[in-house]
């Protein structure tokens, strides 16, 4: 049942104090969207120009002060997927082991605190480990891979969430059902239940990817790199990211002045980006919705 | 879950595949204890895949203090936590990180001061009074502001709220603390105003049906009965709104303004732990003090998002037990 | 061939061009690039993370003990000289400081425009990461080795800092000369106007050489590449980048 | 048990052709239906017939349902109270509820007695306490509670909460009082209790009562009214309904044939 | 409908001193009841009284929920089912269930129905379209179904659904069927379809259905079970029990007194 109260009318001194209350509930939500659409109006209406087709497809050229980003495009996506090639197996996994098999316990508390407290690591911190583990311990070096690990474990907790989520919504009923047909709890989960919270899996997943594309803390010491001349060939190659690109050419830049355009236009593409895959996320969530409704 | 060792039943109907119950003959090849050994072996590899969580976090707990241990063979824990002057890279250097953690700390409290009314105000908007339609469209929105990219916002603010910030009030510089806190605040909201806005989701109806039975206006059934009864979560979604807060970086980097002093007034610049770390870890030489210094800041810096997160879990289940 | 170069932003313009003309001379060789400043780039020689570290100050007697424990033996290549100079807004009516006012006003004591024959303005000090070189040839030539204030603004880049002078009116910072350009006002050190003329006859007082570090003497493409910079017209494409040419 | 002729009683609610829709589901079609002053009137029907629906419309209750939009009136001392400039906080405080599953607020008990008082503006402490005992002990639960006033209210059982709840409702006072089948959640003793309450509030209040127990309507009711499909079928003296349904729906229902 | 006394058939299931504990709460205390082959027999009582624990201990569905522990035995077919070394899952195979509320799988008509066949490792197409055909027909549902097999189930109007979910417990040749209240969520004509369908099964299967409806219990069972406050009250035969109730309580409940 939906439940709204916007049909009320009021009279006296009471009916006041909710008018103001309920215009300054009003302004804060309205403020909050707006400062989305401020962003997002912005960064379009500057970086809108800078877009072409040459933009997307050519390397950068002259000092990065001309030509296109497609190796920040290719390694953000690059980087992006690695991350989820982790951390999808890892999260659904753990997900399911933690909504179907295991909900108490000590062990399972102690994956619960884990989880939680990867979710609240800040980004840097991940950087630093992603560098000392990944980078120097397992000696994979400034590489696609170790920006991607890191990325992957720092996706981790928002794909368990997502997936525990969308396991908790399937109905006990479907469980029960299946089960008292004779079919065991590996066939439960894998026939009924994993397919029924597969929308929501999948919208946990690719929000998580966009996340990860739009990252840049962990990467600045694990895989991004200011400029190379080729596109990634190799897991082991440095790659340029558009969120690192956008930080370099924003302050670190040799003419950060002239390159302004260069900076929307990036910004625009990875928020288009970013944007997106949300997109896409919510329409295969409706999509698979109401593939099985009538 | 089934028993390894289980026994089977033999049905009495006939079906192809089941055992013939006319002969009696065992047709059924689903012995109980194959299954079992299958169920076994899913339940204990998916076991074994959610214990990375705790690898991943244990691994990142270990190699924050393998690196930034030996910072304390050259700095004793007090000088490093409260030294008043961080010059990493002078002769003789100093490594004191008290005005990176009061930047942390500042940026962090003034954006809260923006980010908890105008995110709890929105959740209860969108919870309780916007009409379903509208609540469909915004709450998607406040998912996207989340799902901005950190250095977009920074990047945006450093080129169009700062030099704004500077002409309105008329002060030297706009990238300073009170500049970040706002972009900070942007970015913690959606934290908060959706984790609120679950928590007064999960207030029972009866609750408000019961109170506007009574005669209660509806912003008095908010105030004195949803609000208090989703007070859990909304305490839960402050704290982990300004761990994301503490924790955020490329925000912090690009407009804080990068003096690592102890912040006076809020529109001093400031130097967070998290922009530090990303700025010079660049320049540190692998393993030397610096670089041991930085990883030492980490941890202080992943001690504070901990003692958040901690903080986070005990108000959820403090509320939830008196609720 | 792949080369990988990273460190001072003051290098950096001079590394493109030179870097662009050697792939178009030699189109097999790709060469990666990062900025980050002096500080990485002697950091990626001792991690031997680049083949190349760009640095603007020479290295420092730590860094090389750092880098001798893990066998490496930095090597530095004078590829040009440069100035410092301290830049301002371009509505700022002041044009010469003396090198104690500089002083004085980077350690903080001196913090109003009008101290200097200005207009009544707060000084927004800009600084440089201590990863730049740039920064520590300031601090030996300008501070004298006494520290900056906490309170500067810091900024990670050369052009980092020119953007931030351009767009702060009460701005001071210092750039090196290949990155001045009509957004900043460059200020006269001593009544002397930092130029390729006045450091190569010594009378501009912050002036000093730009270094290219390797690991051991350089060999094969790295040779080659700093061979170029150090050819005819490698020193040209020096000038082009807004550096002063070694001859 | 007294049962009076319904026309000995003066009409102090009445509804005229009302219909409910969700939507575009009509949920209820043009009831017309009077309540007795100081009577029990009891709402009757299988699962979905439309009883809790109607009884929401009685206290613009629907209101807070998305969607809904009704036709007709319901009138109440004088006034349509379906049209839009009735202010439905201060209705609502004549026309109280009371409903399916004890809801009492996650605070003390007797905050939650007190809590209509204090929306309403009744700021006097005395007043306050003296009225939330007052009406504690109309709900005939001030004995088991009256010990452990500040403890919270979920820690009762269910009866306890329903009846707390039947107290907070009569706390503001209310002329009409809506029950939404008050006891179904309840164990038998805890029904006893509710029902025996109704017969003695209904010396001070008009009740009008859903139930799916057929047992229970003509224990409690002065007048029953049958509901099938959104529609009022029959509505009469309780005892004559029960001996001698007019209509064959009413029959087959209350018999068990459905439901 | 035939009522045979409950001795002329076998016993095909028994429980012994079934107790059954939520964590420390005893949700059913020692309960012995026979079940006889080929008959209905109908659990009875009011809400909570145990009615659905102790019919989801008959197939150990009551595994699921933490906590559960349960002493005494079940038998059948000569064994304690409630014995740790019991395979459960080819217990369900023999003692299929039917859920309160229709609760078929988010697939399409067929593949609700073929579930339990493929889940059992039958792969063989046309065995499999065989046996799902039948069980629609047993279910009855086979003729408005037959042109839309491919259609997702959730299409289906209510009643429709609980006949599928017969039909799909069915498919895999239980020998008995328990049923949870199979028609509390349906409007009277697809009840009535329910309560037939039960006399029919009754042929080929031994049914247990709980009932809220007593007089659904009178109609489709032959022996009655009075369940109250985790105890078994009564058992007997349906028209004696409810003709001639021993008990008190029994009375009091089957009366409308309380419940
Ligand atoms: N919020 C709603 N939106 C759409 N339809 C609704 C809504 N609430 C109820 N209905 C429908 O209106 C009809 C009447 O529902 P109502 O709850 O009034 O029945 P009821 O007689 O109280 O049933 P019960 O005995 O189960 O409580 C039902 O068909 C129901 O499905
Ligand atoms: N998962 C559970 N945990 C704890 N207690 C439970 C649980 N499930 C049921 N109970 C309790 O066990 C008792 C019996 O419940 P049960 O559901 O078997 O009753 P029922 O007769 O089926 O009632 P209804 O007619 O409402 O379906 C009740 O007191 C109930 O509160
Ligand atoms: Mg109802
Ligand atoms: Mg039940
Ligand atoms: O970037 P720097 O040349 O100042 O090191």
């Amino acid at each position: 049942m939906t439940f709204s109260i916007s049909k009320h009318i009021l009279s006296g001194r009471r009916g006041t104090a909710q008018k103001i209350w309920f215009t300054l509930f009003r302004l804060a939500a309205g403020i909050n969207v707006l400062a989305l659409f401020a962003v997002i109006a912005f960064i379009i209406s500057k970086g809108f120009s800078a877009i072409s087709w040459e933009f997307l497809s050519e390397m950068p050229r002259n000092s990065m002060t001309e030509g296109g980003i497609l190796p920040c495009i290719l390694g953000t996506v690059c980087l992006a997927l690695g991350a989820l090639a982790v951390a999808f197996p890892v999260g659904v996994g753990t997900a399911i082991y933690l909504n179907e098999y295991a909900s108490q316990g000590k062990m399972v508390g102690l994956i619960r605190f884990a989880i939680s407290n990867l979710a609240g690591v800040p980004s840097v911190v991940f950087g630093l480990f992603g560098l000392a583990f990944f980078c120097t311990v397992l000696n994979l070096g400034v590489s696609l891979v170790s920006g991607a690990l890191t990325l992957g474990v720092m996706s981790l907790p928002v794909i368990i969430g997502a997936s525990e989520e969308a396991l908790k919504a399937v109905p006990n009923t479907y469980r029960e059902a299946s089960l008292g047909l004779g079919a065991s709890k590996w066939q439960t989960i894998c026939r009924v239940v994993v397919p029924s919270a597969l929308p929501g899996i999948l919208t946990g997943s690719i929000l998580a990817l966009g996340r990860a594309a739009g990252e840049t803390a962990p990467i600045m010491f694990t895989g991004a790199v200011f400029f190379t001349p080729d596109l990634p060939s190799s897991v082991f190659d440095e790659v340029m990211a558009l969120p690192y690109h956008i930080y370099v050419l924003a302050t670190a830049g040799t003419h950060i002045g002239e390159t302004r355009h260069l900076q929307y236009g990036t910004a625009l593409v990875l928020i288009a980006l970013v944007l997106g895959m949300n997109l896409f996320a919510i329409v295969i969530r409706s999509r698979l919705r109401n593939r099985n409704r009538v | 879950m089934t028993h390894p060792e289980a026994t089977e039943i033999t049905p009495k109907v006939d079906l192809p595949g089941w055992p013939d119950t006319k002969t009696g003959q065992k047709k059924d090849t689903l012995t109980g204890r194959r299954t079992a050994i299958g169920e076994w072996l899913a339940e204990s590899s998916l076991f074994t895949i959610s214990l990375i969580s705790i690898l991943a976090l244990g691994l990142i707990m270990l190699f924050l203090l393998m690196e930034g241990a030996p910072t304390f063979s050259f700095v004793s824990i007090r000088d490093f936590v409260l030294g008043h002057f961080w010059y990493p890279t002078d002769e003789p250097p100093d490594f004191g990180i008290l005005p990176l953690i009061l930047g942390s700390v500042s940026v962090t409290l003034i954006s809260s001061l923006i980010a908890v009314p105008s995110g709890v105000m929105t959740a209860i908007y969108l919870s309780e009074i916007a009409p379903p339609k509208v609540a469909e469209v915004l709450k998607p929105a406040i998912e996207l502001l989340a799902s901005l990219p950190s250095v977009v916002i920074g990047f945006f603010g450093m080129v169009a709220v700062a030099p704004l910030m500077q002409e309105v009030f008329d002060i030297p510089t706009g990238l300073n603390l009170f500049t970040a806190s706002i972009m900070l605040a942007f970015m913690s909201i959606p934290t908060i105003c959706t984790i609120s806005e679950d928590a007064l989701r999960s207030v029972p109806i009866t609750y408000r049906e019961a109170s506007l039975a009574l005669g209660a206006t509806p912003f008095e059934t908010i105030s004195k009965v949803t609000v208090p009864a989703a007070l859990s979560g909304i305490t839960t979604a402050i704290i982990l709104g300004m761990s994301r807060a503490i924790g955020e970086t490329m925000v912090v980097l690009m407009i804080a303004g990068g003096a690592a002093m102890m912040p006076e007034s809020i529109f001093d610049p400031i130097r967070p732990m998290p922009a530090s770390i990303a700025a010079e870890m660049g320049e540190a030489p692998f393993r030397g003090d610096h670089y041991h210094a930085l990883f030492a800041t980490g941890i202080t810096l992943f001690l504070f998002t901990i003692l958040f997160n901690v903080l986070a879990m005990s108000a959820s289940r403090r509320f939830r037990l008196k609720g | 061939g792949r080369l990988v170069i990273k460190g001072s932003t003051t290098v950096l313009p001079i590394t493109q061009k030179i870097s662009e003309a050697y792939m178009a001379a030699n189109p097999e060789v790709k060469i990666s690039l990062s900025g980050g400043g002096s500080g990485n780039g002697i950091k990626a020689v001792i991690d031997q993370t680049s083949d190349i570290g760009n640095s603007s100050r020479f290295i420092k007697g730590k860094e090389v003990k750092l880098a001798v424990e893990k066998g490496v033996l930095p090597v530095p290549h004078r590829i040009a000289l440069d100035c410092i100079v301290p830049v301002a807004h371009p509505g700022n009516p002041v044009t010469n400081l003396t090198l104690d006012q500089l002083k004085q006003i980077y350690l903080g004591k001196i913090t109003n425009w009008k101290e200097v024959g200005g207009s009544d303005m707060k000084i927004v000090v800009i600084s440089r990461d201590s990863s730049s070189g740039t920064f520590d040839a300031w601090k030996s030539l300008v501070m004298k080795k006494e520290r900056v204030t906490p309170r500067a603004l810091t900024q990670p880049s050369n052009g980092g800092l020119v953007t931030q002078v351009a767009t702060t009116k009460g701005a001071i910072a210092y750039i090196a000369l290949g990155y001045l350009n009509d957004e900043v006002k460059a200020l006269d050190v001593n009544g002397v106007k930092g130029s390729a003329e006045t450091t190569l006859n010594g009378r501009y007082p912050i002036s000093r050489p730009l270094f290219m570090f390797t690991n051991g003497w350089p060999k094969g493409e790295t040779l080659s590449f700093i061979n170029f910079i150090l050819s005819q017209k490698g020193q040209g494409l020096v000038e082009e980048a807004g550096s002063i040419p070694l001859y | 048990m007294t049962k009076n002729a319904e026309n000995t009683h003066d009409t102090i609610l009445q509804t005229r052709d009302l219909s409910l829709f969700y939507g575009d589901f009509q949920a209820l079609h043009e009831i017309s239906l009077p309540f007795a002053e100081r009577q029990v009137t009891a709402l009757i029907g299988p699962s979905g017939c439309g009883k809790s629906s109607f009884l929401r419309c009685l206290n613009r209750m629907n209101d807070l349902t998305a969607g809904t939009r009704s036709e007709g009136e319901v009138v109440f001392e004088g006034k349509n109270i379906l049209e839009k400039k009735i202010d439905v906080v201060s209705l609502r405080r004549h026309i109280g509820m009371v409903f399916q599953k004890p809801n009492p607020f996650p605070k003390s008990i007797y905050d939650n007695v007190a809590y209509g008082l204090v929306v309403n503006g009744i700021k006097n402490r005395s007043v306050v306490a003296a009225r939330v005992e007052k009406s504690l002990k109309q709900a005939a639960l001030w004995e088991e509670v009256k010990d452990r006033l500040n403890k919270p209210a979920l820690g009762l059982s269910g009866g306890q909460q329903q009846r707390l709840c039947i107290a907070r409702a009569l706390a503001v006072e209310p002329e009409i009082l809506l029950m939404d089948e008050p006891a179904s959640a309840l164990d038998p003793i805890a029904t006893q209790k509710i029902e025996e309450l109704v017969l003695e509030l209904k010396e001070r209040y008009t009740i009008i009562i859903v139930t799916h127990n057929m047992q229970q309507a003509a224990r409690v009711s002065d007048t029953t009214a049958f509901f099938y499909m959104g529609k009022l079928v029959e509505v009469g003296d309780t005892n004559t309904l029960f001996t001698n349904p007019v209509k064959k729906e009413t029959e087959d229902y209350i018999t068990g044939r459905f439901g």
